[in-house]
């Protein structure tokens, strides 16, 4: 029987190769696959481009990625938040780029990546700032601004239930980016809270066939990035 | 100045003008407060963009899902009838028009329809951008809510914005402090004054023309 | 309490007005919403332009709204099959007209309908006589065909479950284009063979949300297009 | 000519050249026996376009699911560990790289990899594409598996199609009754005789110069 599973966290992402680029899931805290994420950290490659909606928070996690300096570039919509310091340090001094990307289209860039679709027209951005540069085009008399699908070469993914052939489901709004980073990278490496035998998800029920996933960790337990912070708690 | 609109008496005007059964997406500040004040036998659907179709309200601190939250990445509910769907399909619902109506806050709105709310342009400052400019080109009717001015008393109606654009000609109408306000194809136009406000001091609290209600 | 409910499909369909673009679910036979299809037979409206992979079988359901003479252009991927009659011989005579658009283009240009993208690029048809008056551009040193998005007036659709707010699940393979047809047209008419309240459907399962839903038809005993033809039944 | 391989021996030959694993793609006719002659000890997870994953064989005819069906319209099962998805979900799969095989039947092929499978380009025939455009140019290997001539006797590889394309340069091996044969950087290469056949023979029964095997 065909089994995805990894035995550790630090084996499943032990080939993530210095320059790579990384998708990392998670909207914010919810759905951030800190296990993985730690593991990465000390794994140590370096000079990464990261891609997230955020930027992370505390000294867990994402932001302990940044902070470890392992990371050269970050894409995402909204690199601040109250509780985010170690990216505007960096971005600050000049030591990491920004690429800021609408939240919409970044989604829909990541999906057509997995979808294999090199470029689309979006309305979002047209008259801002954010277009500049970029090529516009009408439709039915409106202005449309084309973006480039985006992709990874490894997407660390937080998901609820998988099952050995790499089915996901996810977690409430834990969902959030994940599904479609993981249609979007080469390789996809997923953290389970529970491993199931095939079968045991409804067929209806599947979000992210496992087409789409390549490794499976079992994780039972995961850390939650807020219980961390409000722990007052660092990695490593 | 004393007269004029609080902020719960500022959301709850913007919830009369939203159609019962509507599709809405609120912006954080005072535009969260519209769930308080949904009008007697009207029904909103609050979607968020991380994911929510039927969003309810905060939980109790000892009921907090810390997976369960919206776009502000604030703790909330999930009422009777909600779904979850990953961002891509969420974002197909604002770039594809099935909202009905964004209530945003504003750092400027000119009398042409564009709206500044996500940069000050500084040089030092981080940008940001979420997924307001989605949000403005996508859904169908956009309104705005806030303070006719700043902090330190400039207009946040403005002939044309200073800060860097989230969309261009995209705002349909403004609740501020002072008044409901629209914008037309000649510029803004009183819709409404709040009480004890005259149109006169409305117009000095202005950046740019504006016309008085039609009678 | 917002309920999508409409009392019959007859009412459902009642303004679908001459000359409407008309999106049909269902893959083949499955997923065919037949009951709402007659109720359009009945009903009337000509000069319809209908979007479906096929052009129905035997004498009912969309073969038979075509043999009743209301379609005057087809969009599919695949106009025969081997029970498929009508269209050809309409097709042969000159009086229906057909946009030929491979299977993943037509669901991708609808789903792109649905999520306000204008246009996108696609390898598909790239060298063949399908792409013959496109334009064509290079990403990466590989050429694809720009296509444009797929919208429509109104979608017929069947489902499985549906609330009164218009969530839906589908079942099995009867799911084929439906979700994404919910999305791309203004109304949206679903026929559910059961209907059960908000709060019924697990948020975590549902598969379209029902802000793609306009109307809802109770339909709990739904005929199954390949069930009447096998009976040789013919509609009206 | 009596040598060479039957249908269920092409299937099977070309099932040995398919990697443990693989999520393959099957297209209609001979390329369907492949499920039938997986190799001991591998596993092929099947796709089929209308938004099936994990399909497995029919059913018996008293256990027939009517919305249980392949893009071939017919009834199937599905095994454990299946997932149904949405069509533009599906094709995402093919056009997005994430299929591994795609094993087609075709009307021709040519030396350079082209394929000639949709529509014979008669003027009176009804034009039906289908996925096959869509699965020649999304699916990492196109495997083609064919009668290596017509009934008529007409070579089936050929130098050029005179068809219309299905997709330009996509196949890289051909499974016939009489050869395995590679499509190279110089044209057709033959990997394997079946047996009892002759290089000669495959030569004869080519529309386009092929090579030997290797040694």
């Amino acid at each position: 029987m065909i089994n995805k599973k990894c035995p550790s966290a630090a084996e499943a992402v032990a080939d993530v190769p210095d320059g790579a680029v990384v998708m990392v899931g998670g909207f914010g805290a919810s759905g951030s696959p800190i296990e993985l994420i730690h593991a990465l950290i000390d794994q140590g490659a370096k000079d990464l481009t990261l891609i997230n909606n955020n930027t992370g928070n505390g000294e867990v996690g994402l932001a302990a990625l940044i902070a470890n300096g392992q990371v050269s570039k970050m894409i995402c919509s909204f690199p601040r938040s109250s509780q985010s310091k170690v990216f505007p340090a960096l971005y600050r001094a000049g030591k990491i780029e920004l690429e800021l990307v609408p939240q919409g289209t970044l989604a829909e860039r990541i999906r057509a990546a997995g979808a294999g679709i090199p470029a689309f027209y979006t309305p979002t951005t047209v008259g801002t700032v954010l277009a500049e540069g970029k090529e516009t085009r009408e439709f039915d008399g409106r202005t449309y601004v084309m973006e480039p699908w985006l992709k990874a070469d490894f997407a660390l993914i937080k998901c609820e239930v998988a099952d050995p052939l790499g089915n996901l489901t996810f977690n409430k709004t834990a969902r959030n980016f994940s599904p479609i980073m993981c249609m979007a990278a080469t390789t996809t490496v997923v953290q389970t809270r529970k491993l199931v035998a095939a079968g045991d998800i409804d067929p209806e029920h599947v979000v992210t066939p496992g087409i789409f996933v390549n490794r499976i960790v079992d994780v039972p337990s995961p850390v939650h990035e807020d219980t961390l912070i409000a722990a007052g708690r660092s990695y490593p | 100045m004393s007269a004029g609109w609080t902020r719960e008496e500022m959301a709850a005007r913007a919830a009369q003008d939203i159609p019962d059964g509507s599709y809405v997406n609120l912006g954080i500040g005072i535009p969260e407060l519209i769930t308080q004040f949904v009008p007697e036998g009207r029904e909103f659907i609050y979607h968020t963009e991380n994911g929510l179709l039927g969003m309810g309200p905060p939980p109790a601190d000892d009921e907090r899902d810390l997976d369960l939250m919206n776009a502000g990445k604030k703790y909330v509910t999930a009422l009777p009838g909600a779904a979850y769907f990953h961002h891509a399909d969420s974002f197909s619902m604002i770039r594809g028009g099935h909202i009905d109506v964004c209530v945003l806050g504003t750092m400027q709105v000119a009398a042409n329809g564009d709206i500044a709310n996500w940069s000050t342009g500084a040089p030092d400052a981080i940008p940001a951008v979420g997924g307001a400019m989605d949000l403005v080109q996508g859904v169908k009717r956009i309104f705005v809510v806030t303070q006719h001015t700043t902090k330190t008393g400039d207009p946040k109606l403005v002939d044309k914005c200073s800060y860097p654009l989230t969309g261009p000609g995209v705002v349909s109408r403004i609740f501020t402090n002072l008044a409901v306000v629209d914008v037309t194809p000649d510029g803004f136009q009183v819709v409404e004054l709040a009480p004890g406000v005259t149109f006169e001091e409305v117009e000095q609290a202005t950046g740019a023309p504006i016309l008085p209600r039609t009678e």
